[in-house]
């Protein structure tokens, strides 16, 4: 009952502070949101008690990629403000779309009946994370390490500021 | 009277019982008691502030040969209070083309942050607001949320200078987070737990010998030096550096909402001071904690008081870096140190030594990584003042 | 678990309302006479020229990427830190593998002088 | 458990659909690729959702939801390094402007 209410009042601040994401017009305002629909994902995460996930979720999404988001907007920012109008000229197709596809989504999602257990979570959840990294999946683990070398290197050359 | 019976868990359990005496159901006693619990760490954090003001202008005062606070209350004792009173009292002055929204959320954010830090810090053994299995990691997360606060409080206050305060901040918090994180993973490495009260128990061996200050000295200077970077102390001040860009994002604050600032800069000092007594100091473990655990509480305080002065201590010593200077500093010998750290612990530990054994090869190993990080970093530097003498003087000697 | 999660969101909710209700208790009891000088940009009493909104340098997104990627790599190292003991040295020497992948990184970002402050 | 598992997959919808809208409504490109985030935490919802749900004992679930925040980070540092190169050379950050193909 007490969870029920909380994940109503998530949702509803998660859904709002997306919907001011893709909305508001000042890019500023637009990444403040996605930090508050960051953090109400993280939120859910601890409902889940995926509580690695939740710490990694703001760790990662708010302490670096929404930081990253906010640089790269003031560094280029002098031309972001003005230009007429936040939304092109297809928005209300967009919207449309958008709106079509949750409907039918929904109506899938509530039709589904999932086969759901009430196990509970080990508490060695984030040694077995741990292990399954150097064990089972070390091949994608090894690949993130040359996924992030590779954009490192790329995002390196490509904002370096070219001198002479 | 029996000390062993001197205990804050047995306070703890006595609430619970009373409370469950009353005939309320479960939920709403546990809902009261983390109540209880969220609104004693608050005024804790609150009342330890202005101990810690004090402290720090009293230290101050004495080492740069000046008497500090002396006139409110005996030692000067209610000075703080006295400032707090005249901030409640200040006009609150915000500027007219700032985000107000953004603007008044930037300071409450910025002592939300050091708040939330104080849920995972155990003050004793298992007196702790919450020891979740993610600790370490979770105090990397409330990290982030101040340097998201000092960054709107920079956007918010439309003035350039703030900005490029707000701006310099964050590149220091950023960039001095990792060998920060890196120093705390190292310990967890050898325990295999990110629970606060798992690492400072881990610690209890050979009467404080098997605190992780003594086994992995290295991972402690790092990150007793990130930590002075993370409050923003001298010599990492450049960023309020007072007689430069006025005073750094917070420069349009005034009144109550600048005192959130202050505050929260003095609470992080403590704040990570403690996470560096628990993580390597062992946190509440001292001679005879088994027996008379409330004893643990003297020990944590002890510590965290010590590396908190320690921090003041450094703060009155030294000059300032230049951006230049810090941003090098960290991205080219602690974290290379700490990563360079990390694989010989891993390596070490694998390796299953008998105990005493472990503990002086990773103490050799820790000393060892260190001298050559200083060798390189003094060669480094003797090259550049080289290079920077070369205009002037026409042969370099051979070194 | 749930219930240290319960104490760490009702200290969250009074750690955010507890400045807005101090501020809001200054705003009873303090003086309020502002003018536009006072309200001013505070800019050591000059007048504000131009834009606030300066241009800046890439430098700082420079070391914000650095940054995010490190952040990543200390995420996939702490799991494999708390599992340490129950993997075989191969696993450490893959742990290994991972952290000289993103070292190559940070001295490609050194030979480059993108953490070079100029 | 107290909260049906369609309630987390209907939100994660919602959100998708609210990332989706963003992407295409948008003429900057920064909230396009905050529209990506969104959506990509509506995957990571879901991948949680159904660790939480189907199969809690073993943590397949959360090991890709890190892999996607590893991806994510990636996309962003390097989505965002190529919006400011654009920027420096065409001083715009607009997509309805970025046509360097059409000559």
């Amino acid at each position: 009952m007490v969870q029920q209410v909380v994940f109503i009042l998530i949702a509803i601040f998660t859904l709002g502070m997306a919907l001011g994401t893709v909305i508001s017009r000042k890019l500023f305002h637009a990444a403040l949101f996605l930090v508050g629909t960051f953090a109400g994902v993280a939120i859910l995460y601890v409902l889940l008690e995926a509580e690695f996930l939740a710490v990694s979720q703001v760790i990662v999404y708010i302490g670096a990629i929404a930081t990253l988001i906010v640089f790269a907007i003031m560094l280029s920012r002098s031309m972001m403000d003005k230009e007429s109008g936040a939304v092109n000229k297809q928005w209300w197709a967009a919207a449309g779309g958008s709106v079509l596809l949750f409907a039918a989504l929904a109506l899938l999602l509530s039709k589904v009946p999932f086969a759901t257990t009430s196990a509970a979570v080990p508490d060695d959840t984030i040694a077995k994370i741990g292990s399954q990294f150097v064990g089972v999946y070390v091949i994608p683990f090894e690949v993130v390490s040359v996924l992030l070398l590779v954009a490192m290197i790329g995002a390196i050359m490509l904002a370096r500021e070219r001198h002479g | 009277m029996d000390l062993s019976s001197l205990d804050l868990r047995a306070i703890g359990a006595w609430f619970h019982n009373l409370l469950m005496g009353t005939g309320m159901s479960a939920m709403l006693v546990q809902f009261i008691e983390s109540l209880v619990g969220a609104l004693l760490l608050l005024i804790f954090g609150l009342t330890l502030v202005i101990f810690l003001i004090w402290l720090e202008r009293k230290l101050a005062g004495r080492i740069q040969d000046r008497l500090g606070p002396n006139r409110v209350g005996p030692y000067g004792l209610m000075q703080t209070m006295a400032d707090a009173l005249k901030l409640l009292t200040k006009e609150d002055v915000t500027p007219f083309d700032a985000d107000r929204v953004t603007y008044n959320l930037a300071p409450a954010l910025a002592v939300f942050h050091v708040i939330m830090a104080l849920a995972v810090i155990p003050f004793a053994d298992q007196v702790i607001a919450a020891d979740i299995n993610v600790g370490v990691l979770y105090l990397m997360a409330v990290g982030a949320i101040g340097s998201m606060a000092a960054l709107m409080a920079g956007w918010a206050s439309n003035n350039k200078y703030a900005l490029i305060g707000g701006f310099r901040v964050v590149a220091q918090l950023l960039s001095y987070e990792i060998p920060l994180v890196l120093a705390m993973l190292i310990p967890v490495l050898v325990t295999g737990t990110m629970r606060m009260n798992g690492l400072a128990r881990a610690q209890g061996d050979y009467l404080g010998l098997g605190w992780f200050v003594w086994t992995l000295p290295l991972a402690f200077i790092i990150f007793f030096i990130a930590s002075l970077a993370e409050v923003e102390r001298a010599p990492f001040d450049l960023l309020e550096a007072e007689s430069e860009i006025v005073a750094g994002y917070n420069i349009e604050y005034s009144g109550m909402k600048f005192a959130w600032f202050f505050l929260a800069f003095f609470m992080n000092s403590w704040v990570l001071a403690a996470i560096g007594a628990t993580i390597f100091l062992g946190g509440w473990q001292g001679p005879f904690v088994d027996q008379i655990p409330a004893l643990g509480v003297i020990y944590f305080f002890a510590k965290s008081l010590f590396l908190f002065v320690v921090q003041a201590w450094v703060r009155t010593t030294f000059p300032r870096l230049r951006i230049d200077q810090m941003m090098s500093f960290c991205w080219k010998f602690l974290v290379p140190m700490a990563l360079v750290l990390f694989g010989f612990v891993a390596i070490i530990l694998k390796l299953h030594l008998p105990s005493p054994w472990e503990g002086i090869i990773l103490l050799l190993s820790n000393v060892a990584i260190l001298l050559v990080g200083l060798s390189f970093l003094g060669r480094s530097q003797r090259k550049a003042v080289y290079a920077s003498k070369r205009a002037f003087t026409p042969t370099i000697p051979r070194m | 678990m749930l219930q240290q999660y319960g104490l760490i969101g009702l200290l969250a909710l009074i750690a955010i309302a507890f400045p807005f209700v101090t501020v809001g208790f200054t705003w009873l009891i303090r003086p309020k006479r502002p003018d536009p000088i006072k309200n001013s940009t505070y800019e050591c009493g000059l007048e504000t020229i131009g834009d606030t909104w300066v241009q800046f340098r890439a430098q700082y997104y420079l070391f914000a990427l650095i940054f995010v990627v490190f952040d990543i790599e200390a995420m996939f190292l702490f799991p494999f830190a708390v599992a340490f003991n129950s993997v075989g040295l191969f696993a450490v020497i893959e742990a290994i593998l991972f952290i000289v992948m993103l070292a190559m990184g940070l001295v490609y970002a050194w030979k480059k002088k993108a953490m070079e402050w100029q | 458990m107290a909260i049906p598992l369609t309630w987390y997959l209907i939100l994660a919808a919602a959100l998708f659909c609210i990332g989706f809208y963003g992407v295409l409504a948008r003429r900057n490109a920064v909230p396009i690729l905050m529209g990506v985030e969104l959506m990509l935490n509506a995957v990571n919802i879901n991948f949680l959702a159904f660790w939480r749900y189907v199969r809690p004992e073993e943590p397949v679930g959360q090991v890709f939801a890190i892999f996607v925040l590893a991806v994510a980070a990636a996309e962003a540092a390097v989505g965002l390094a190529l919006i400011i190169s654009i920027y420096r050379t065409r001083k715009t950050i607009n997509v309805d402007r970025i046509d360097l193909l059409k000559g």
